[in-house]
């Protein structure tokens, strides 16, 4: 009997850490672990006792990559359970917020982290060598997208600048003006981006998904929505946990989450677009159509074509929501504590970012729970490679080895995120 | 000399007049919860209806029901931060094989006007002229934008909690250094402004505001409220022996006691107007060719402050407060022959913990007697 | 001459900080220019063996297996510099330090048999030596070039560590603590943010942690005395991102075990 | 208008390196004007990207157009210095300071006590002293070292002593080593100078000064003829920096020469 592994003892190009290990027994795929070994952290464990103020600023720290999904996440909660909901010129400033981290998020993926497996690049400093102007188109975006956040939060990793009830200081609406000028050169980059995305080779993978995102009526889904999915699921975020369970594997630090018991789903970009569509402006729909991008697209290869489309959006959403802008009264609205429970689910880059806090009459955290888009990945991306390894498993190792990470890359997971994550191990016989 | 008098209303023209005439307007201005100095392009945007409550560690903006402009003490600004910027370029390098060239930067800041200081913050002005521009060397920077400012003072006419003025010979009136001095006057029927030109020939800045010789009464109006001003001092120091006490008591226990209290913040020395210590350092690019050499304000409380080869002279809390305290209220007699402390209250209000150079004093002056 | 080589490792962390690195959008090329990027997972799939002229090191100790490792990146490195409240102090997940991490694992994993962790998270310093310390929840960027250009051109890094209100008042921002009576921790909290909670209107939380010589319990003392805060709200004022840093961590017990 | 500006500096080359000590290193610079300057005064040597740092000025007076320091390596300036190579250029402003009290030494005896890298800003008073040793006293040259590797100036050492009287003593040295050990103090004898009429020059750590002082005084030596050179963190050097403030004098432009009488109560103060 001959036994192959192919491993991948420390997955590059994704946020955190995480192995792979695929093993083929006479030319057949015996197994594919995704592996996590992300050194465990305990957010919800030392939630518990802070006040409820404190989880904007606490659970940023989860991950570096979108800590502005944590704090939307957090602050939506905590504002739920307190019973106050923003309006207004507040709402819209969160919404724009937001746009600042899909687009530094989005680009940094598409650029730096995915492109180059379309190129065949080990990196997009590699990449730069020959194609110069496309990776400082790149960073020209992922800077904008920064410095939306920069302004609004304070500073682009970790902002400062959230709380409950909303902001604790509205920069002046001129420095929101200069931004939405710098956007507009952005957003002509996002359209030759996707362009350009268009154009790579996609390898021929389609399969059947489930996803899930969330969903609006009068819009593009960022801080709010019912959770749909493409079998029909409709719930109130409030029911989230009736229906998604977490699952824990011994691989893994990470938590795999189902949904009802047995359905692997598939969150993040690639979801939003196929079900939420017609919520995109008109431009990100044109040059969907200029690009040929097939409704209800299931080949995961084509979530670089489903970010740049995104991109396009979040900036168009940003420059109108700046166009719009008033400013508010006052930068936040008071929030007092009141004992209860409060969820919410968001769309961080990634996918759904769901929280839920019990705290009592003092505001005092009783108990806390998250759970990130990548856990919710992970049984969908584990499952994605089964199916892929099987379709070039004559490749020679190291091209394994390579296109699996890419396939992985697919959900840009945010290991960090999973708190609760990748090294390739591939045995053959 | 003439006293003039002119309303209320006129102040815009002056700043228009400003304006036109090249000067970038200083001038107190509300933000954040406070009075501080900042541009201003528009009579509006002076804190008119203000008026501030300070106390060791406390600051609070409120408002009034008079419609007066300059209701209110000093703020954590003081000119010092346009004539002594905080963080400023003094020249830049370029370094290629072992070849040096140096670039001095040329400082094109506009002329100031500062419009609505207060008397002490003219005599922290003076005082800093004589460390940065009547020494031995003069710091370009700051003498030049000194020699080109403008300044119209407005006399205090109420006394801020933490002001001791009257005690260091800095107010309530402007007695130097000015190009027009403003008392504003303001009652149920009437608010107006007297005017007193200064050395330097300012009266033609009265034009622009239909300025008029001011009636005896008006000018007794304005001297009034001074007087009364100069009468209740929030604080009081007794400058007698100090210098000598300070000088003589370096190991007294009591410095001990205060350094338990003093955090080394550094607000004390940043918010005071005559404080003028500053840092230097370089900023290269990752080539290592290009340089740029900056200046930003420093404190004696930092613990880099003394560094030399091998450590801190000044390491401890109780020894940096000391330089401090010392320096202010004896060295300076020695260095510049006058105090560094012109009463403005600023450490002490701005102290997050409250600690009171008057009370401070006072207890040595109670423990060493 | 062959370029400098730069190596960036990681251990329990957010990623935050060597996310800076690629937040360099105007620097990053240039940076490429000056150093082989020899070991960068986040960014490359190219792993260049050792040894590294200079090893960024993020986040801390909490695996036995870490613990391991940490030694054979010391091994690797020319200069070390550990970057982060994570790895100079073990960021947000020493909480830990100061609770049962049984309850924690218990808490989070429905299978906590499965978590390897260590009781404590410890900055890196405490297993190794390091030579440079960059602090920050998350770093600061333009320090972290600073920090670089020093080390390629051959001299020793120099920032300040003086406190966050040196800057927050160069910036003439308008004092939180004594215009709103706020807890800040700007006069105890090391510089290098330029006062960016202040600025915002906010106190600063400590994210870069202690500054030199710290007088916290001058600080504390006022925020008890006069600002009314209580102990329970000191203990959590001390204990967030830098809780694992000496003079933060004594001045959070002296609280818990009521001595002050 | 200022438009000279005391902060900037101007460029000069380096015409000669020499290494003294393991540590130590003496430049020789041209500068674009001859450098007059006093014994005792010091520059600011910049290195960008470095920085400055005070170095006293260690050359002959009467050889102005050529700019001698002698530099040990503790930090990143220092290490700049000493990195340089001849034909490369750096930053000098000055000359700065008081400088020793060379008006009051005709007709005295005059005692000069280096210690270590202190004797760096005494080798221009040494020179002018023995150039005018017709119009002086007896002079007499004592210098500690920590081991006779680190003796500054070895060779021209030799040729004082042939002179008039100098003396080294070294804390650490091996069996081969002839000369004294021990501290720099030892070596003070009355038999060398009038301590009534003498004047003493000492520069050195502030520890053996203050031996050195406590030696003096204790044979009758005035403070006010005992002269030391102080050494304090400098960013101007100009007077307006504040750095350099020790008690109530700017060690910059009020020393770094100081009569004992000036600093007396200050010296036995910790941290100030
Ligand atoms: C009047 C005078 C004359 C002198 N003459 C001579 C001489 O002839 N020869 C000679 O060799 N030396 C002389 N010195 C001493 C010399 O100036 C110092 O050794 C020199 O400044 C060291 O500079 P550096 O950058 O190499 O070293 P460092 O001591 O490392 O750095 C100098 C500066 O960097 C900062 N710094 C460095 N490390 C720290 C830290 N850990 N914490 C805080 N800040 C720090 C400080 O601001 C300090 O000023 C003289 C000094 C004076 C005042
Ligand atoms: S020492 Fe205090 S009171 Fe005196 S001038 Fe400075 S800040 Fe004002
Ligand atoms: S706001 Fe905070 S950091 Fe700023 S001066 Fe006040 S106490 Fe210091
Ligand atoms: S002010 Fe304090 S909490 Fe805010 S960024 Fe700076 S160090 Fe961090």
């Amino acid at each position: 009997m001959k036994t192959k592994t192919i491993k991948v003892d420390y997955l590059a190009r994704v946020e955190g850490e995480g192995a792979l290990s695929i093993a083929i027994q006479d030319n057949k795929l015996d197994h594919v672990h995704l592996k996590i070994f992300e050194p465990p952290r305990f957010f919800e464990g030392f939630m518990r006792g802070r006040e409820f103020s404190e989880a904007p600023d606490i659970t940023a720290r989860i991950c570096g990559i979108c800590p502005v999904a944590y704090q939307m996440s957090s602050a939506h909660a905590m504002e739920a359970a307190c019973g106050v909901t923003l309006d207004g010129p507040l709402r819209e400033l969160r919404r724009l917020l937001y746009c600042g981290e899909w687009i530094e998020s989005h680009v940094l993926h598409m650029y730096m982290l995915h492109a180059p497996d379309f190129l065949g690049y080990e990196s997009a400093i590699h990449m730069a060598a020959d194609h110069a102007e496309v990776v400082k188109r790149g960073l020209h975006m992922k800077k904008v997208g920064n410095a939306i956040v920069n302004l609004l939060g304070g500073r682009e990793i970790h902002p400062i600048n959230v709380r409950l009830g909303g902001f604790y200081k509205i920069p002046p609406l001129e420095k929101f003006r200069e931004l939405a000028e710098q956007l507009k050169t952005v957003r002509d980059e996002a359209v030759t981006t996707a362009q350009w995305a268009a154009g790579l080779d996609f390898p021929d993978f389609t399969q059947d998904y489930t996803f899930v995102a969330l969903s609006h009526p009068d819009e593009y889904p960022f801080n709010e929505g019912r959770v749909i999915s493409s079998d029909g699921l409709d719930l109130d975020v409030n029911d989230y946990e009736t229906r998604f369970k977490e699952q824990h594997e011994e691989r893994s630090t990470a938590l795999h989450s189902v949904l009802d018991n047995h359905i692997t789903y598939f969150v993040g970009p690639l979801a939003r677009v196929n079900l939420n569509y017609d919520q995109l402006s008109l431009l990100t729909r044109q040059v969907a159509d200029d690009i040929c991008w097939e409704r209800g697209c299931n080949n995961p290869f084509k979530s670089i074509l489903a970010r740049a489309l995104e991109t396009i959006y979040a900036c168009d959403e940003a420059i109108r929501i700046i166009d719009e802008l008033e400013m508010p009264e006052a930068p936040f609205v008071p929030v007092e504590p009141k004992a209860g429970v409060g969820c919410a689910a968001t769309e961080a880059p990634r996918g759904i970012l769901y929280h839920r806090y019990t705290i009592d009459e003092q505001g005092l955290i009783q108990n806390a729970k998250i759970v990130p888009p990548t856990s919710q990945n992970q049984r969908v991306i584990e499952k994605d490679l089964y199916h892929f390894v099987e379709q070039v498993m004559h490749e020679p190792d190291d091209k394994i080895q390579w296109q699996c990470e890419q396939a992985i890359r697919n959900y840009d997971p945010c290991i960090s995120c999973s708190t609760h994550f990748l090294n390739l191990k591939v045995t053959r016989s | 000399m003439q006293v003039y008098r002119f309303e209320a209303d006129a102040l815009n023209a002056l700043i228009a007049t400003l304006r036109e005439r090249g000067y970038k307007v200083i001038a107190p201005t509300p933000m954040d919860g406070a009075v501080v100095l900042g541009e201003i392009t528009d009579a509006g945007q002076l804190p008119r209806g203000y008026c501030d409550e300070q106390e060791k560690g406390v600051y609070r903006l409120k408002k009034t029901d008079r419609d007066a402009f300059f209701d209110f003490n000093v703020g954590p600004r003081s000119p010092k931060r346009y004539l002594f910027p905080t963080n400023h370029v003094l020249w830049r390098s370029r370094q290629e094989n072992g070849r040096l060239e140096i670039y001095s930067e040329s400082d094109d800041e506009k002329p100031f006007a500062f419009l609505g200081i207060r008397p002490c913050e003219m005599k922290a002005v003076a005082v800093q002229d004589r460390v940065l521009s009547k020494g031995p060397f003069a710091d370009r920077i700051y003498s030049n934008r000194r020699q080109k400012a403008l300044f119209i003072p407005v006399d205090c006419t109420r006394a801020g909690k933490t002001c001791f003025c009257t005690s260091m010979g800095g107010g309530p009136e402007a007695t130097e250094g000015y190009h027009l001095a403003l008392t504003e006057v303001i009652d149920e029927n009437r608010h107006f402004f007297l005017a007193r030109p200064g050395e330097e020939n300012s009266v033609n800045l009265l034009e622009c505001m239909q300025a008029v010789p001011a009636t005896a009464e008006e000018i007794k109006q304005g001297r009034d409220l001074i007087e009364k001003t100069a009468a209740c001092m929030g604080r009081e120091v007794n400058t007698a022996g100090v210098a000598e006490m300070l000088a003589e008591y370096r190991d007294h226990p009591h410095w001990e006691e205060i350094g338990k209290r003093c955090m080394n913040c550094t607000n004390c020395t940043m918010v005071c107007p005559t404080c003028f210590c500053f840092e230097v350092e370089d900023h290269n690019d990752l080539t290592g060719q290009n340089t740029e050499r900056t200046r930003q304000w420093d404190s004696c409380f930092n613990l880099s402050f003394t560094y030399q080869h091998g450590g801190s002279v000044r390491h401890t809390n109780k020894a940096r407060y000391r330089q401090w305290l010392t320096h202010k209220f004896s060295a300076w007699h020695d260095q510049f022959g006058e105090s560094g402390c012109v009463g403005c209250g600023r450490c002490i209000t701005w102290c997050p913990v409250g600690i009171d150079v008057t009370e401070e004093i006072q207890m040595f002056q109670e423990k060493t007697s | 001459m062959t370029k400098p080589s730069l190596a960036v490792w990681k251990f329990a962390s957010c990623d935050g900080c060597q996310l800076s690195i690629l937040d360099c959008e105007d620097e990053l090329l240039a940076i490429a220019g000056a150093v082989d990027i020899a070991n960068f997972p986040e960014a490359s799939r190219e792993v260049k063996p050792g040894p590294y002229t200079v090893s960024l090191v993020e986040g801390s100790i909490t695996t036995p297996h870490d613990r391991e490792r940490i030694q054979e990146v010391r091994a690797q490195s020319g200069v070390l510099v550990a970057i982060g409240a994570c790895a100079t102090a073990g960021g947000i997940q020493a909480l830990r330090n100061f609770s049962d991490v049984k309850g924690f694992t218990d808490a989070v994993y429905a299978s906590p048999q499965y978590i390897s962790t260590l009781e404590t998270s410890t900055a890196i310093s405490d297993h190794v030596k390091v030579d440079f310390e960059l602090h920050g929840c998350p770093i600061d960027k333009y320090q972290l070039i600073r920090v670089l250009t020093d080390l390629l051109q051959g001299r020793t890094p120099l920032l300040p560590s003086e406190s966050v209100c040196l800057d927050c008042k160069r910036a003439g921002v308008v004092c939180v603590m004594v215009t709103k009576g706020e807890p800040c921790l700007g006069p105890v909290t090391h510089t290098g943010c330029n006062a960016l909670c202040p600025s915002y209107n906010r106190a600063c939380f400590g994210c870069f942690g202690p500054k030199n010589t710290p007088n916290t319990t001058a600080l504390a003392d006022r925020c008890t005395e006069n600002l009314g805060l209580e102990d329970e709200q000191m203990i959590r004022l001390f204990r967030t991102f830098n809780a694992g840093a000496p003079a933060f961590r004594t001045e959070s017990e002296r609280y818990e075990n009521q001595n002050h | 208008m200022i438009t000279t500006d005391v902060l900037a500096p101007v460029v000069a080359t380096v015409r000669e390196i020499q290494q003294e000590t393991q540590d130590t290193f003496t430049l020789t610079l041209e500068t674009p004007e001859p450098f007059n300057f006093k014994p005792g005064q010091f520059n600011m040597l910049y290195i960008p990207g470095a920085g400055e740092a005070a170095v006293s000025i260690s050359g002959d007076v009467t050889q102005p157009h050529e700019l001698i320091h002698t530099i040990r390596e503790v930090g990143n300036v220092t290490r700049g210095l000493v990195a340089l190579k001849p034909g490369d250029q750096l930053g000098v402003r000055g000359p700065f300071g008081r400088p020793w009290p060379m008006d009051v030494v005709d007709g005295r005896d005059v005692l000069v006590i280096a210690g270590g890298i202190g004797l760096a800003p005494l080798r221009p008073a040494v020179l002018a002293l023995s150039a005018k040793r017709a119009e002086i006293g007896r002079l007499t040259v004592i210098y500690g070292a920590r081991s006779p590797e680190d003796m500054l100036y070895a060779r021209e050492f030799l040729g004082w002593k042939d002179a008039f009287v100098a003396r080294a003593t070294v804390d650490t040295a091996s069996p081969s080593w002839r000369g004294n050990m021990g501290v720099v103090t030892k070596l003070i004898s009355p038999v060398d100078f009038d301590p009534t009429r003498v004047i003493a020059m000492i520069c050195g750590p502030e520890i053996m000064m203050r031996f050195a002082i406590r030696s003096l005084s204790a044979l009758g030596v005035e403070d006010d003829r005992i002269f030391l050179s102080m050494e304090r963190n400098m960013k101007c050097a100009a007077g307006i920096c504040g750095h350099c403030q020790y008690g109530n004098y700017f060690v910059c432009k009020d020393g770094p020469v100081f009569d004992y009488d000036q600093v007396r109560k200050l010296f036995g103060v910790k941290e100030v």
